[in-house]
């Protein structure tokens, strides 16, 4: 436990002294979101009932943003194998590695999402259900990202395949993510959503940081 | 104490070496030679367990590696800088050793940094040393990190004369202490004794 | 038990396999040309006209089996994959990169064939009822797993970064059919469901049938053809190869 | 059998080009598979033949 929370540490140190790769997913979620309004038109009815699905696309495409560099850099300098090598579990090492992901990469765009929520005149109770449902759904999406960054390593166009592998993944997680606050405007209750997306987040804490370090191995052989 | 025989590795279609085998006991070391491509890094990455090797049978202390106590015993040291460009030499060292679950203390590490000629550079980036440096502060982690079996590939490379018999006296106060090495060079190494494999 | 277990390792060799594959192959032909034969003369000329959607209905008899492999041959796929990462043997890998086109194709003709049967009976090419958009996501899970194995140049590495793809989408298809289906009933979209076809006929139920035989054997066909073709490719270095080939 | 004539068949109740699009589409892609495979089959055949043809060559130069 002691060497995750030294993972995450880690990790975060090295972002505050890189300040510009954290902002940039966060620039982008700011910027894709209020880029809707300005091509849809202003109409508040309008935006009301697009905002979960816009709010949450941007939210998937900008962590999507990050997920190259999670292994990468770290593969690049040998401080990977290092890590494959530590008498720490490599397991535990990557699931510092996806938490650091998330604090950096998702919770930001948790705290954001009220305030880009306003713009869509989106009421008080609907934000709330937003955040929420970005609270449970952010590290779904960091923690399958990382299978599919860690796949991609030191391949040929990464980037691009690891978008076209991971993006199918999070569809998901769209759904009941972008549903849960529709299901509320519409008085449904987003009840069922919500504990769906926290089923679904049980289920990757358990499988993906496996996933992710079989994968690391088979990058690093 | 470390035994290997019959290891065989490929890359791709072509065969690199079959059946190498031999043992360490404490205090040994090992010079593994070749030609370029012949495989004296591959063998070191089987032999840490990076890769998996197609036949063989690597054991320490009598127990089939990798294991978790032959981890623990373990420091490999390969062509990568494996430090942090954006941190300081201190912060990397003390990192390293958080990952490993060691509770590293600044004297320690201190320590470790001025005996490798360090001494001033502890608080500046690691981007902004040399080259040498850069793999001086990697080197530290041999006497931050307690290990039994140091496996440096090409630790001698793009050293000075000055870092090259430091790390020779290294290596021999690891030896006489009970430790083992092995290692890959072109050169010959400023080692007392040791057994020599060719690939 | 133990004969046989040792009976599959002789075969899960690539130079056992090759030859033997190389034997079954005529006999899944033959066996996919009578079914197909079978099935199309059942699905033209004995299944009935439908009393709602006329002859458009026929589609389904290529749509269904289609969709069906498609998603059958995944299931398998990812068997391979993962027999291949447990045990280590070589073949279990080419099976499942053998195996991705031929999903891949079915899940393309699932999605024209539904395309085809949607502008008539819902007047639309595409309409984002459940099948066609899980069928799609499907597709995308094969475009995945063979980018990711073509863009990698050791095979054996390829193999098992494949396997583990192929493992995490096994698990994800049932997640992901669920919550298109869910977000499916909640946007009320379409009302026609493709499952629900209108009084399904026992000569209808049993031309899907022999269809969705034939596209099996067609697939097994196929595959053994391109695993052939891969084991030839990987293993062209090898003493028994240059003596395979004449 | 509800067809009174080939051409009632091939109208296919006015559905001939969905119906025949399909069955079409997929009568094409499951031929063309299976030839792109031999193919294939067949170029590695040939360039391993040539390999052959290569080292009996080299063989009889070395002799």
């Amino acid at each position: 436990m002691n060497a995750l929370l030294a993972t995450v540490r880690r990790d975060l140190l090295l972002a505050l002294r890189r300040k510009s790769e954290v902002l940039t997913a966060v620039f982008f979620f700011v910027i894709v979101t209020s880029l809707f309004p300005l091509g849809i038109g202003p109409e508040p009815v309008l935006l009301k009932k697009i905002a979960p699905g816009i709010l949450w696309v941007a939210a998937l495409l900008a962590t999507l943003l990050g997920l190259p560099r999670l292994f990468a850099a770290d593969h690049v300098d040998g401080t990977l194998e290092q890590m494959a090598l530590s008498s720490s579990p490599l397991g535990l090492l990557v699931a510092g590695k996806i938490l650091a992901h998330w604090l950096l990469c998702g919770l930001p765009l948790v705290l954001l999402a009220p305030v880009l929520g306003l713009q869509f005149d989106l009421d008080a109770s609907a934000l709330g259900i937003l955040t929420l449902a970005l609270l449970l759904g952010t590290p779904l999406l960091s923690l399958i990202g990382a299978i599919g960054a860690a796949l991609t390593l030191g391949v040929r166009g990464g980037g691009v395949l690891l978008a076209l592998l991971v993006l199918p993944l999070y569809i998901p997680a769209l759904i009941f993510g972008a549903g849960a606050v529709e299901a509320h405007i519409a008085g449904l209750g987003a009840g069922g959503h919500l504990s769906l997306l926290a089923a679904m987040l049980a289920l990757a804490v358990f499988f993906a940081p496996w996933a992710t370090t079989a994968a690391l191995r088979i990058a690093l052989e | 104490m470390l035994k290997v025989s019959g290891l065989a590795c490929s890359r791709g279609e072509r065969r690199l070496f079959a059946d190498v085998g031999f043992s360490l006991a404490a205090g040994e070391w090992l010079h593994v030679q070749g030609e370029n491509g012949a495989g004296k890094t591959s063998l070191m990455r089987l032999l840490v367990g990076l890769s998996p090797a197609d036949a063989g049978d690597i054991r320490w202390r009598d127990e089939p590696t990798p294991s978790v106590e032959f981890r623990r015993d373990l420091i490999y040291l390969g062509h990568h800088a494996a430090v942090k460009e954006d941190l300081t030499p201190l912060e990397n060292l003390r990192l390293a050793a958080a990952l490993d679950g060691i509770a590293l203390d600044e004297r320690a590490s201190l320590a470790a940094l001025v005996r490798l000629g360090l001494r001033g550079r502890e608080d500046l980036p690691v981007r902004v040393l040399s080259a040498g440096q850069k793999r001086r502060v990697l080197l530290a982690r041999l006497l931050t990190r307690p290990a039994v079996l140091w496996v440096l590939d090409e630790a001698f490379n793009a050293l000075d004369i000055a870092a090259v018999k430091l790390l020779g006296e290294l290596i021999a106060e690891h030896l006489s202490a009970g430790g083992m090495a092995v290692l890959t060079s072109h050169q010959p190494l400023p080692v007392p004794g040791g057994k020599t494999l060719v690939l | 038990m133990r004969q046989s277990i040792i009976q599959w390792f002789r075969f899960a060799s690539p130079q056992s396999f090759y030859p033997l594959a190389g034997r079954m192959i005529p006999w899944f032909w033959a066996a996919a040309a009578v079914f197909g034969i079978a099935g199309l003369w059942l699905s033209f000329f004995v299944a009935p006209t439908d009393a709602q959607q006329g002859e458009g209905y026929r589609i389904i008899f290529v749509h269904v089996p289609a969709s069906w492999m498609s998603m059958f041959i995944y299931l398998v796929m990812a068997f391979w994959a993962g027999l291949g990462l447990a045990l280590n043997t070589r073949v279990s890998g080419m099976m499942a990169q053998a195996l991705a086109p031929t999903g891949a194709l079915m899940a393309a003709l699932s999605l024209w064939t539904g395309a085809l049967w949607g502008k008539p009976m819902w007047g639309a090419w595409w309409v984002w009822d459940a099948r066609l958009t899980s069928e799609l996501i499907l597709f995308f899970l094969y475009l995945g797993f063979m980018a990711l194995q073509a863009a990698i140049d050791d095979p054996r590495r390829a193999d098992k970064a494949g396997a583990i793809l192929a493992l995490v989408g096994v698990i994800n298809i049932p997640i992901i059919y669920f919550s298109v289906k869910w977000w499916n009933t909640l946007h009320q979209g379409s009302t026609i469901n493709m499952n629900k076809a209108p009084s399904m006929a026992q000569t209808m139920l049993w031309g899907m049938l022999l269809m969705a035989l034939c596209f099996w054997m067609y697939s097994i066909a196929v595959a053994l053809m391109r695993v052939r073709a891969i084991i030839l490719e990987r293993e062209r270095h090898t003493e028994w190869v240059k003596h395979a080939v004449e | 059998m509800q067809w009174n004539s080939v051409g009632e068949f091939f109208v296919m109740g006015g559905y001939a080009f969905y119906v025949w699009g399909s069955f079409g589409a997929c009568l094409l892609l499951m031929v063309a598979e299976p030839l792109l495979v031999r193919h294939r089959l067949s170029e590695v055949r040939k360039s391993l033949f040539r390999e052959r043809i290569a080292d009996e060559l080299d063989l009889q130069q070395k002799s």
